[in-house]
């Protein structure tokens, strides 16, 4: 799908809980062209401590409305403002962008991963996947009971497993202490998404169980489209643009101490 | 329409905008926005001798109305940018110019007479400010006599428009830009970024990994704006301007101040299709004032 | 509370909040606003020897996240200010700190030699980098001779704290802060206004009446907060740091890069209670990082 | 009235026409103290070209309700972020600044000339003025029908009379070619706000009909409040600020041409 920059029709807004929200907007090109992992680059308000754009994963598409949705962490300016929007409103979006996920094959069995915010991409992925006849099971790990938001719809799309660092709800503790990262669970795959210290240490399980794992991960960015080479990370192949030969990276190919 | 097309000597811009080196990819990351081609010149990004891995991450801040980048050249080096992207770039039909930088006057030659075989190349960009490199670079730019030097010695290998681009970080540009234009450069160009940095107070580290790094962006316009009018009333060769330019308005500005021709840079990243907007913007000004060609609005500052 | 007091040579500053000359008037315009005495010190707008009108209207601009001014230093002159403010601001009980500005070097050693004679005014910030007049100001603070001889010369007449302001406005700020502490200056104060320009594109015509003006606000704070990290690893005299400061992180990163204490500028015309807001803001953090004395942050960049 | 900048309710906000529109906002002080011809300096958004306050007159007060309220035209972004705030949200406001009018003695007959949204100061010297026992004559001002605004309003506190540009309305032309503004009309003062040649014709005029005249500038300003000394306008004293010397001074202080 060719990139484009568009205000696109802020369709419907809604807060999930005191940080999370939700914004649909309606795409002018085929939102099915939209690859699980990929993420679109927006704008909300000329703020000048929110200067350029920011960096949103794609949540989920419909395709019959043609739209896609967005899930929002309000963490600083530029996601407040984003907050602030209301339906009939248009959003600058540069989209799509990145390479997103790879995809199951019929019959695989993969593990989701998402920690905080990011379960972001996680429900298209989910929705694809049990398109192409995945069996998907899906890890969420948040602090406490009030951060889990939009578990009835991640079970649409396969077997939930919940952890919380406080044991308010599923597993106590972090997503790697879950029974479902062990050695005695075979997956084809593993994608995760979150805080990076939370992907590192799935990376770890991902090796010890033997099995792929890719990564999806949130660099600074300037452009989003690979041209002022700000968000670097460091690969077996030397510096590589998270927004253009990322966001999503297999673990091997990262130069991770892990 | 009115007459957009700018010379700047061999080189003729169907109009004035072109794009900044560092902000625009080697052009072909635009296709999907538009047609590269409308432009009136592409600057290509920062090339070197040898490969460079460039700084660590983190590499940008935001600040106000900004950003810092300290991106340190980044690039696969000449003969990389020989094989694999010059085939690409020649099949534009717009002005493709090269940004060169090295870090001995040796490797600035070396460079300058690299790209001077390449028929499809209209002109070089000498980066001697870049803020982001240990050696070379911005110390070039900040001195006279070693400003002078490196752009005789390239002028000496390099027979088509040598572009030199001038650093802000300095007490007296103008004197620079004379400088330059004494051992034969055909045009400047400024500004490149201003050293500047950003801290995390939480922390207490700086955000940058470099510590330091260069800021761009609307911020730094007002200071950009008045180093091309002083340049522009300094120096007989073309002052191609930038720094900032976010709008039409932004753009007209600096072409009144003096400037032949107008860079884009970060304003890129915000909004891809940016120059193509401020082509049009341009000429509808022009027609809106009844202006027949460009050339006409080009240092016409009223005082 | 946290021990917010800091010393700048013999000034005792009971916090490292003050206001930066040129914003803050003398002071009594804030009274409806907040007790100025709560702040560590105000800086006078800047005095002259005779009476000067400043230049004519327009003299403001805004910029992105920023601002041009050319007042050029509109004062009544050093008797006037003798007679009428200074009975009023010597009441003040927080430092009280002229900024003196002269067209020749005897200006400014006959303006200093007066303010000495105030008992009352704590110490005196040598302005060597006002952008807006035609004689003097930034041509002491761009040339390094020109600004160590007129701190010297002033040192001779001038028995109290000394700060002088540097200009940004040079190649190498801190070749230049390094020259005036050679010369007497008990403290450097960075940075003042940097030159910029701004055109009205539809008219064609420059908005400020004197084509170029001083930029400052959050816009140059990446610069300024680089200069003053490079200062205060050059001298050994404590550091001002002012540019663009806009709220308590702003200060923070300031002082962790190596100010002792901070001017608030433009962002007084904004909030005019800021600057109490930022002195409750270090204090907070302070707190919240079990920081007993503000000296410890000073200066405490982990690199 | 003690200067203050106080973050003040937004209890209505009305668009009149095409460009203009009134926001009414809950005082913390009494509203009484508020002089005729004074004005707020207000900040709707932290936008990068709307860096500074924008200085607005103070249009009208409601004493019962404590309320004050501002008359504004869009001109450019400072503007235009206003007219877009809600009832209910608020607004950072320095106020009050500026000296205000010299108020009519009993008995006295003024004459207020208003130009486009030169009105604005007009409505609150106007009912200050019958207050005082004064009559009041308002002379309004505008290109076309469609930008008169607030006529009913006016018509409240004294005799209007109007012009146009192109004749729609009243007198066909500008304020000065209105027969109210001739040597046969005897008015104790004029006090007149508007674009400045528009000003300084009516001057002339007073001149000519030897009226005391007062006017209100509108000079650029960075901070309001008499610190920033950008204001300046050239007076018999030389320069003066604007902000807190006027915005309202008598034609015989200012040095204009007429
Ligand atoms: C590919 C990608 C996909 C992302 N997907 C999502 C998503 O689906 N949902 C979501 O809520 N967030 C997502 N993020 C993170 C999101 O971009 C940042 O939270 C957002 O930019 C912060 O903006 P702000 O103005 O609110 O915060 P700021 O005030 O700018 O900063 C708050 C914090 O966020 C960090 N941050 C700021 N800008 C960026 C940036 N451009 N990239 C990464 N971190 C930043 C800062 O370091 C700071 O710690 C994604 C980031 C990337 C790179
Ligand atoms: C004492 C005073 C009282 C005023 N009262 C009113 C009023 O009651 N109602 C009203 O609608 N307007 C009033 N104005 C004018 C109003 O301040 C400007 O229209 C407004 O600041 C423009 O802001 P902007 O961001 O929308 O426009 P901008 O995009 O900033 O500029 C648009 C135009 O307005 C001019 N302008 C911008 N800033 C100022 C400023 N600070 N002072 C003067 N002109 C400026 C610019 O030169 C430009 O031509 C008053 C001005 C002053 C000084
Ligand atoms: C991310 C980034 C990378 C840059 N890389 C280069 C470069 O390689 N060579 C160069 O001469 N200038 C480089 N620049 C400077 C720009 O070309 C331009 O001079 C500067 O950004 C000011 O213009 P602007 O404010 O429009 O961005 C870079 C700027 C940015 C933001
Ligand atoms: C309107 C205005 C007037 C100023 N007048 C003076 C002055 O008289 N003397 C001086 O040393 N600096 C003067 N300055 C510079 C400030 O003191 C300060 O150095 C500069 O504005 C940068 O800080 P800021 O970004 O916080 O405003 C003035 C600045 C402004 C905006
Ligand atoms: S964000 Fe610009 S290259 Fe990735
Ligand atoms: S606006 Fe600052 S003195 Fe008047």
């Amino acid at each position: 799908m060719k990139k484009q920059v568009n205000d696109l029709l802020i369709t419907d807004i809604r807060r999930l809980n005191h940080d999370n929200f939700l914004i649909e907007l309606k795409s002018e090109s085929p939102v099915g062209a939209i690859h699980p992992g990929q993420f679109v680059n927006v704008k909300a308000e000329n703020t000048p401590s929110a200067f350029l754009r920011r960096p949103l994963s794609v949540h989920d598409i419909n395709e019959d409305a043609n739209t896609f949705s967005l899930l929002v962490k309000v963490v600083g300016e530029g996601t407040k403002k984003l907050s602030e929007l209301k339906p009939g409103e248009t959003l600058s979006v540069v989209y799509p962008l990145g390479n997103g996920f790879k995809m199951p094959s019929k019959g695989d069995r993969i593990l989701l991963v998402g920690g905080g915010v990011g379960i972001a991409p996680m429900m298209h992925m989910a929705r694809e996947s049990v398109k192409n006849g995945a069996e998907v099971h899906i890890l969420l790990g948040a602090r406490s009971i009030t951060d889990h938001i939009l578990l009835d719809e991640f079970k649409q799309f396969g077997t939930i497993h919940i952890t919380t660092d406080d044991g308010t709800l599923g597993t106590k503790g972090f997503v790697v202490n879950h029974a479902v990262l062990s050695a005695n669970q075979s997956f084809d795959r593993i994608h995760c998404c979150g805080p990076e210290p939370m992907m590192k240490a799935v990376a770890r399980k991902a090796r010890e169980m033997n099995t792929e794992c890719e990564v999806s991960l949130e660099n600074m960015m300037a452009c989003g489209f690979g041209v002022c080479l700000c968000c670097v990370t460091k690969t077996t192949e030397g510096n590589k643009c998270v927004c253009t030969e990322g966001p999503v990276f297999n673990i091997n190919d990262l130069e991770w101490q892990i | 329409m009115a007459n957009l097309e700018v010379k700047i000597h061999d080189l003729i811009l169907k109009n004035p905008v072109m794009t900044a080196s560092g902000t625009f990819g080697n052009g072909t990351e635009f296709d999907d926005f538009f047609d590269v081609n409308t432009l009136g010149g592409i600057l290509l990004k920062g090339t070197t001798l040898h490969h460079r891995e460039g700084n660590d991450y983190p590499r940008m801040a935001e600040t106000p109305s900004g950003m810092l980048n300290a991106v340190g050249l980044q690039n696969k080096g000449i003969d990389y940018f020989c094989e694999h992207i010059y085939p690409k770039v020649k099949e534009y039909s717009t002005n493709v110019i090269v940004n060169v930088n090295g870090s001995t006057i040796e490797e600035y030659i070396e460079l300058a007479a690299r790209v001077n075989e390449l028929n499809h190349i209209a002109a070089i960009e000498l980066n001697i400010s870049c803020p982001n490199v240990k050696q070379g670079g911005m110390a070039f730019g900040t001195s006279c006599p070693m400003a002078e030097q490196v752009t005789k010695a390239v002028r000496k290998v390099y027979h088509k428009t040598l572009i030199v681009k001038l650093s802000p970080n300095v007490t007296n540009i103008a004197e620079i830009a004379k400088g330059v234009e004494g051992q034969g450069a055909n045009a400047v160009s400024l500004i490149n970024t201003f050293l500047g940095m950003a801290v995390n107070a939480e922390t207490r580290k700086p955000v940058l990994s470099t510590i330091t790094g260069g800021l761009s962006g609307p911020a730094i316009k007002p200071i950009a704006l008045r180093m091309v009018w002083q340049v522009a009333q300094a120096v007989k060769i073309p002052v191609i301007g930038m720094g900032g330019i976010a709008s039409t308005s932004d753009a007209l500005e600096f072409i009144i101040a003096g400037a032949s021709a107008v860079q884009i840079g970060t304003a890129n990243f915000i909004d891809p299709t940016l120059c193509v907007k401020i082509i049009e913007g341009i000429n509808d000004y022009c027609e809106r004032h009844k202006i027949k060609s460009i050339s006409e609005l080009i240092g016409s500052l009223q005082l």
